[in-house]
């Protein structure tokens, strides 16, 4: 039967876009009779975009949706369920259980990974060993390698600190490793108010004690952290596997820069996994859909996908490619899949986050609120976002 | 061509009135001229008449055709305006020729038209230029231009003259009269120039404060103003007034004004029921004279004034200042007593209190 | 519009052939009592069509409870819940003052700028033409595009005024403009003049050409000054535009996010948190329709309060 | 022999000229920046000492753009938007502004201030009852949608605008040529319009940059490739794990261009300008 | 208070020379009028005065200081403009004291200058309209008010009585001869209205294309005419030229046109070298009477036009024709054969190649 689907993604990048070209080219042939209209969308505006969409009831028929936003789009009744269709699915072997974890609610599951972002920290190799230090595991190694390597006068600092936007989940992870995490075991949602500031005045006190962050930390999103790691001025920056490819460009892969998996904190070990899921959003034309969504999982797809972009596949048959698994780089990120969680996920946890959390963090950068005052903000943000 | 008929037209500004109760007549082919002082609401008539501004009440009716509701594009009327308004983007020609071209008047015929215009208004060369190039009187020409090269039913013409020189402006005037005459359009005709008004008007309408004082022909509104008012709005210099108690001496009327008497024609019958009361005489400058005899009036001379063709003598009289407008040749002497003929004929007597002539 | 009846309804038209000439029956049209209804009647209807549903749909999510990720929560009616949380709200609060911050700061600078520019350049003098189309530039960027180049200039690593400004020794680091809550919301305000002031250039001097010289000869032999010329003939003469640029910009800078979203996304902390900023996270971020929708109204009734209080003041619709 | 000008107002044209030269400069070097940011390659930009002029030149950032996007698609389409909604801008607001000038009627300036309520209400709420309204019309994903949505907020600037420039014409050149024999309509056009010549043209050149920059409704409300905008195209060529300085100042550049082309275009009418005179009093 | 002195000042708007070489010299305290047919540049003249517009050469002195370069808000001229200019945003209050307030006068003495000029012009009532919501007369009164209230060292009058009515405008004239009396103040005053030229004006200019005709005092331009241009320029109606061959009979100069002769007087030695040559001789329309005896002209009646106080008639005298301004009680019939006395004393002989008088 001949259907056309269209397909909402956050695909921007020339490598992302070339990358989808490929699966899309692979996908007509496979299926003829399936017309796919891709639909990028960028990032920061997906969820206006898709909310406004789902309210007016006109989605698309598969999106791509990360982990932090199931929990809000599943709520909205954005999401089908998949489960059955994903149980009789002959390459759910292929995936480990744990990647479906972050799609899964109440035993129902709504989406098939397509790639993974896994967190890490790219480190100076070059000034480490200089300095004669050991990559830390710890975060107060990392502290203290922090400061021995900031040097105002040469413009270095210890760590590129993610103050700005996106830096959130940064600083939801400290507070985990501390011991507060946002969702304990028993899935209870709450803070640990004094491990959580005990968290909040470390990682805070990076800048305002220690001063092994660049004073411009209440502002560094994304761009700031990379930029600054490129040129020289910090030794340490936290991200994930996804900005690897930008990295290398700068800096030589094992001379100047080395990947480490995320340090353990005094309470616990927090790097996380973030999945990109494809989703089947509209009842229309919904095997046409499915054949779209699982065709990703394919390793054809995400190996083709993984050569344009460099992003680590779901699929384990997929991760085994000999171009991950040879390279050294791309052994922490390995590491890390082996501990790594994925984020909180409930509704109103993204949104809390984003105005909550890092504006209360980014007062405590710039010295108008303490460590307690900022926790207050939280707990009580926390309060009312899951009132 | 068309009769032009106001009745009872009203206009307020707020809780200004400055138009009340307006009723005018004017035959075809007639030429009205308005004549009253600043602000008397002339503009505001001729804009009613236009049908630019709404009247608060009466109606307007051109030829047969009440004109309330019509449209001033409908009404066929040519204007100039007291402010010249020109079209400040459109060069002269375009100005002039507009209101042709709005009529859809074929091109060659409109540029024919506009040149004709032109040279009767001695601005042909100005045809190019905009009109912020022009002098004064050049734009006010253009404005009159604007309005002649049509063929309305009704000119409506606001001061059209007023900045011209003295020369241009009789040229002109003889133009608008031989248009009147060759056209026989009517005409709604605003001055202050009196000049223009006895030689165009075939009525002249005197207002005053929105109120017509009186309509008449240029001859009757001169020799028998209506009221005081009249008198003294028309003739330069002014006419004189010359209180005093009516008397009959010897079966005549005789006006005595002081210890002074002068003796008025027996014409004026509609005078009598005034005898014994106080009136005034309204006595026109140019009326007296050193030659003639008869009734005579006597003062010391006050003021001597030449000026050119004229020497204008101001006499007080019995306390009363009289100016009479004499010949250049006579040369009176300040502060010398002196005697002048009045040609009584020409006398009008007003009731002090209402102001009307008797 | 179309002629027939109506030109029937209206003397003066003469004959089958004009009566069937459209023009025609506009021109006629033109002419009626009831022409500026007519006249005001496609734009009302078209902005009626398109403005009114949605704003009666953004005032009623204000009084209903609608967050979208929270479905168990339904969508009933709460009346004045959100109002009354927005007074105890400390974000709003914050929001409120940096907004008012935000936009008499960037309006007054524009303006400013915007006049002096626009005086200077209707001066006329040779080779200001191509000033003048240089100075209109920044206005054509996107949004997005000037947010953007700004940031670049500004940063703290690869700005090249912080290079410029130590180089001349005015500074003695690199500065985060952004990241310290003294200077965020100054910087962001020079941004948005860079950005917007030729909208009052551009229209202050289309506006001075329509001034008659006659009244700047007649306030010279006044004996008014330059400045008194300003004050007394040229800002009064051009007082309806400039309201009406005024008013504009308020509403555009009150309500749209654009530029601070790319250049601070209010922060650091709350220090460039403004209403707009805060509406939008709400209801995109937070989910919380109700909530942004009567975060809205307010908005909507401060600026028609604005408004209407400034039309007053400025008498801009007497004659 | 021209007499010397007198000396104040040597003082004033100096004065001008420093000014404009000032604001010239601030408005342009950012541009410049990006001209040269767009053809500096990337390790140029980032870099930790200041490359003021590029040593090595590259149109990589341009030929990127070019290939990556449909450009002319892009463009084509933003054109047709912001055409539209100055046309609909034009033939509706102007009557509008018209109105409000030169009428006096019960409710105007409720009327006209009901206008700006239009824009008061914040975008951030209008999009979703704009889709659906827009999805209910059949006109989701058009450029004739979008050019209505964008006329929703740009109607009003555009007769509040234009209003202020109808006032400044003089009635009585309206009362002239409706003597003449001009219908209201035509006196609007023939001596109205051409006297707000310049604020016509103004305000136009607002309502097309407006348009030709507006992101947010063209990306809520489009979703085809067929109907996107430019900026939209623009935000999207720009990835997020990317450094994208070379790539986001060549967009600037580019962006710029058809607006500068139309504006040399409009520059020329505009400083033709008018004489005015004529009226006295 | 201050001299005048305008030397060689030229003014061209592009290839356009409007004014060539003007060199006018005005006393302290003088009243200059300027008279001139429309677009002759008196008012490019009186804004090259005021420093409002550039002139293109030459010097221009008040006092003893040299104006070329000083602002015109320094020059302390008052003006009224022909086109009124005035603030359409203010209140008349404020446009009449706008020049006090400029010049820092407190505001209880500003307000009573204004009240003072306002009540002066009659128009103490309308002072807190704007400008829009007056009459033409209205506005230009405001026009004048905001001249009269200053104490400047130099007034600037651009037809500032034109749209006035003739009763307001004498009133008006008298006013500013008052003024003029009581400050002192130099001033230049352009006016079509030769009337007021001739009452007001210590000294009078005539122009023409750019060029001063004739620059002398009231009395002598209108009695001794420079040219022909200034002498038909003059005078309402206007004179009227008789051209004919200048003979000597009896020793005594005589005009011989067609079969006649007009005797002249002696005085005129300085026409002796055109005996036998074509002259033009200039009479006047008022020196003509039919009461005298002495030179005559003789024609028959073409045209009687009564104007109230006078009576115009046209002659055909030997086919030109001659204009005679009668007294209204002078009843010429049409057609008729009529004589006419001429006062040659006051006739002037003209050069007609030069146009110069003789
Ligand atoms: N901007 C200009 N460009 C070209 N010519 C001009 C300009 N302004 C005035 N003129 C011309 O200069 C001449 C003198 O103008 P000016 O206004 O001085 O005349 P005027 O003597 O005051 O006439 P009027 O009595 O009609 O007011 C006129 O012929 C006029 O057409
Ligand atoms: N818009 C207005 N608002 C209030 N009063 C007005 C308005 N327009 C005119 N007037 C008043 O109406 C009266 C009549 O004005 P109009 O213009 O008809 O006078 P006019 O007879 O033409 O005078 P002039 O000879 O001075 O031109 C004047 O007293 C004037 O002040
Ligand atoms: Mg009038
Ligand atoms: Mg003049």
């Amino acid at each position: 039967q001949a259907a056309s689907i269209n397909y909402w993604h956050t695909f921007t990048s020339q490598s992302e876009f070339a990358g989808l070209e490929e699966v899309m080219k692979l996908f007509a042939a496979a299926h003829p009779d399936i017309k796919v209209t891709q639909e990028n969308i960028p990032n920061p505006e997906f969820m206006a975009k898709i909310t406004s969409a789902v309210v007016a009831n006109s989605r698309p028929n598969v999106t791509m949706v990360s982990s932090e936003r199931f929990a809000d789009l599943l709520a909205m009744g954005a999401l089908t369920d998949m489960t059955e269709r994903i149980a009789s699915w002959d390459r759910r072997a292929d995936f480990d259980d744990k990647r479906f974890d972050s799609i899964t609610k109440d035993g129902k599951v709504y989406g098939v990974p397509g790639f993974t972002f896994v967190d890490w920290m790219y480190y100076r190799k070059d000034w480490f060993d200089e300095a004669g230090l050991a990559p830390p595991t710890t975060l107060e190694e990392l502290r203290q390698a922090a400061i021995k390597l900031t040097d105002p006068s040469k413009g270095r600092f210890g760590l590129g600190m993610r103050g700005g936007p996106g830096g959130q989940n940064y600083i939801i992870n400290v507070m985990a490793a501390f011991g507060s995490p946002v969702v304990d075991a028993t899935g209870t949602i709450g803070l640990n108010r004094d491990k959580a500031i005990e968290a909040i005045d470390w990682f805070s006190g990076l800048l305002t004690r220690d001063g092994a962050v660049p004073p411009s930390a209440a502002n560094d999103g994304f761009r700031q952290v990379i930029e600054g790691f490129q040129t020289g001025q910090t030794a340490m920056i936290w991200h994930h596997t996804g900005s690897y490819q930008d990295v290398a460009s700068a800096l030589k892969p094992g001379v100047e820069f080395a990947t480490l998996a995320m340090p353990a904190g005094p309470a616990a070990r927090i790097a996380r996994l973030a999945y990109a899921y494809n989703t089947i959003t509209s009842d229309q034309n919904a095997d046409a859909s499915w054949e779209w969504v699982k065709f990703w999982g394919e390793p054809d797809a995400a190996v083709a996908f993984l050569e344009k972009t460099g992003y680590f596949p779901a699929s384990s048959v997929a991760a085994k490619d000999e171009r991950i698994s040879g390279n050294p780089m791309y052994k922490a990120a390995a590491e890390t899949l082996e501990f790594g969680i994925p984020q909180p996920s409930f509704p109103g946890y993204a949104g809390w986050t984003e105005s909550v959390v890092l504006p209360a963090f980014q007062r405590t950068l710039i010295g108008q609120a303490t460590p307690e005052q900022a926790v207050d903000e939280m707990i009580d943000g926390l309060a009312s976002a899951t009132a | 061509m068309a009769t032009l008929s106001i009745n009872g037209v009203r206009k307020s500004y707020g809780s200004l009135e400055v138009l009340s109760n307006i009723d005018l007549e004017l035959e075809d082919g007639g030429f009205l001229v308005l004549l009253g002082p600043s602000g008397c609401g002339k503009s505001t008539l001729l804009s009613i008449i236009a049908g630019l501004e709404p009247s608060s009440g009466g109606d307007i009716f051109i030829g047969e055709r009440k004109m309330n509701d019509v449209h001033p594009k409908d009404r066929n009327i040519a204007m100039v305006f007291q402010s010249y308004a020109l079209y400040p983007t459109m060069p002269v020609r375009r100005n002039i020729g507009f209101g042709l071209e709005m009529r859809k008047v074929p091109q060659g015929e409109r540029d024919a038209a506009v040149q004709k215009a032109a040279e009767l208004l001695q601005i042909e060369h100005l045809l190019d230029r905009k009109p912020g190039q022009l002098s004064g009187g050049q734009r006010q020409r253009v404005a009159m231009g604007r309005a002649i090269v049509r063929d309305p039913d009704l000119f409506l013409f606001d001061e059209p003259l007023s900045n011209l020189d003295a020369k241009l402006r009789v040229e002109m005037r003889t133009e608008i009269k031989r248009l009147h005459d060759r056209l026989g359009t009517s005409v709604v005709y605003v001055t202050h120039d009196q000049v223009e008004a006895m030689t165009l008007g075939t009525k002249v309408a005197v207002m005053r404060n929105g109120i017509i004082q009186q309509l008449a022909d240029p001859q009757t509104i001169y020799e028998k103003p209506a009221n005081m008012f009249v008198a003294g709005f028309i003739g330069s210099p002014t006419m004189n007034f010359l209180s005093g108690r009516l008397e009959e001496q010897d079966g005549a009327l005789a006006l005595r004004y002081g210890d002074s008497v002068l003796a008025l024609p027996d014409t004026e019958a509609s005078a009598r029921p005034f005898i014994g009361r106080e009136v005034v005489a309204g006595i026109r400058p140019e009326t007296f004279s050193t030659h003639s005899d008869g009734p005579s009036l006597t003062g010391t001379v006050d003021v001597v004034e030449p000026t050119g063709p004229d020497t204008m003598v101001v006499l007080n009289v019995a306390g009363q200042m009289i100016t009479a407008r004499l010949g250049s040749r006579d040369r009176p002497v300040l502060g010398a007593p002196m005697t002048l003929a009045v040609d009584t004929s020409a006398l009008n007597l007003f009731d002090p209190e209402s102001g009307n002539r008797i | 519009m179309t002629n027939g009846t109506s030109t029937a309804a209206f003397p003066g038209a003469r004959s089958a052939f004009e009566r069937l000439n459209p023009i025609r029956a506009i021109g006629e049209l033109s002419e009626s009592r009831y022409w500026m209804y007519l006249l005001l009647l496609p734009s009302a209807l078209l902005i009626t069509a398109v403005v009114l549903y949605p704003t009666l749909y953004g005032i009623q999510l204000s009084f209903r409870e609608m967050r979208l990720n929270r479905p168990d929560l339904g969508t009933d009616w709460v009346f004045f819940k959100h109002y009354a949380r927005m007074m105890s709200d400390p974000i709003f609060w914050v929001a409120l003052r940096n907004t008012a911050v935000w936009v008499t700061s960037s309006i007054a600078l524009e303006f400013l700028i915007g006049l002096v520019a626009a005086l200077a350049l209707n001066r006329d003098l040779p080779g200001t033409k191509l000033l003048a189309v240089l100075i209109l530039l920044p206005y054509f960027l996107p949004n997005v595009v000037a947010g953007h180049m700004w940031a670049l200039m500004l940063d703290p690593r690869l700005g090249v005024i912080n290079d410029v400004l130590v180089r001349v020794g005015l500074l003695e680091g690199y500065k985060a403009w952004f990241a310290d809550p003294n200077t965020a919301m100054a910087a962001a305000i020079v941004v948005e003049a860079w950005h917007s002031f030729p909208f009052f250039t551009l229209l202050i001097l289309a506006g001075l050409k329509g001034i008659p010289a006659d009244l700047y000869k007649a306030a010279d032999i006044d004996g008014a000054g330059a400045f008194s010329q300003l004050r007394l003939i040229t800002l009064p003469m051009l007082k309806t535009i400039i309201a009406a640029a005024v008013i504009l910009r308020v509403i555009g800078l009150v309500n749209s996010p654009d530029l601070l979203l790319i250049l601070t996304s209010g922060g650091p902390g709350r220090s460039t948190q403004v209403l707009s900023l805060y509406a939008f996270q709400t209801a995109y971020k937070d989910f919380n329709f109700g909530y942004a929708g009567a975060l809205s109204v307010v908005m909507f009734i401060l600026l028609m309060v604005f408004a209407w209080g400034y039309i007053r003041l400025s008498r801009f619709n007497q004659e | 022999m021209a007499v010397a000008q007198s000396r104040s107002k040597l003082i004033w044209n100096v004065l001008s000229y420093a000014v404009l030269i000032v604001l010239a400069f601030i408005c342009i070097a950012p541009i410049v920046w990006t001209f040269l940011t767009s053809i500096k390659p990337e390790t140029q930009i980032v870099t930790r000492d200041m490359v003021y002029i590029p040593t090595e030149v590259t149109i990589e950032n341009y030929v990127k753009l070019w290939s990556q996007s449909s450009y002319p698609t892009l463009v084509m389409n933003s054109l047709v938007v912001t055409g539209l909604t100055v046309l609909i801008c034009l033939i509706t607001g102007t009557f509008a502004s018209y109105a409000f000038s030169r009428f006096v009627f019960k409710g105007r300036t409720q009327l006209m201030l009901a206008y700006l309520v239009v824009r008061m209400f914040p975008a951030v709420l209008m999009i979703i009852p704009l889709f659906v309204l827009m999805r209910q019309i059949g006109l989701l994903d058009s450029t004739i949608g979008l050019a209505i949505d964008y006329t929703s907020f740009l109607l009003p600037l555009f007769v509040w605008m234009l209003k202020g420039f109808f006032d400044a014409a003089p009635k009585e050149l309206e009362s002239a040529a409706r003597v003449d024999g001009s219908t209201r309509v035509g006196a609007m056009f023939r001596i109205v319009i051409p006297i707000a010549r310049n604020g016509l043209v103004a305000t136009c050149v607002f309502v097309a940059i407006a348009a030709w920059n507006e992101y947010l409704f063209a990306l809520m409300l489009t979703t085809s490739q067929g109907s996107r905008t430019w900026p939209v195209g623009l935000q999207l060529m720009v990835g997020e794990f990317q450094l994208p300085w070379g790539m986001l100042a060549a967009g600037g550049m580019i962006s710029i261009l058809p607006v500068i082309i139309l504006f040399a275009i409009v520059q020329r009418v505009m400083v033709a300008g008018i004489t005015a005179g004529a009226v006295k009093g």
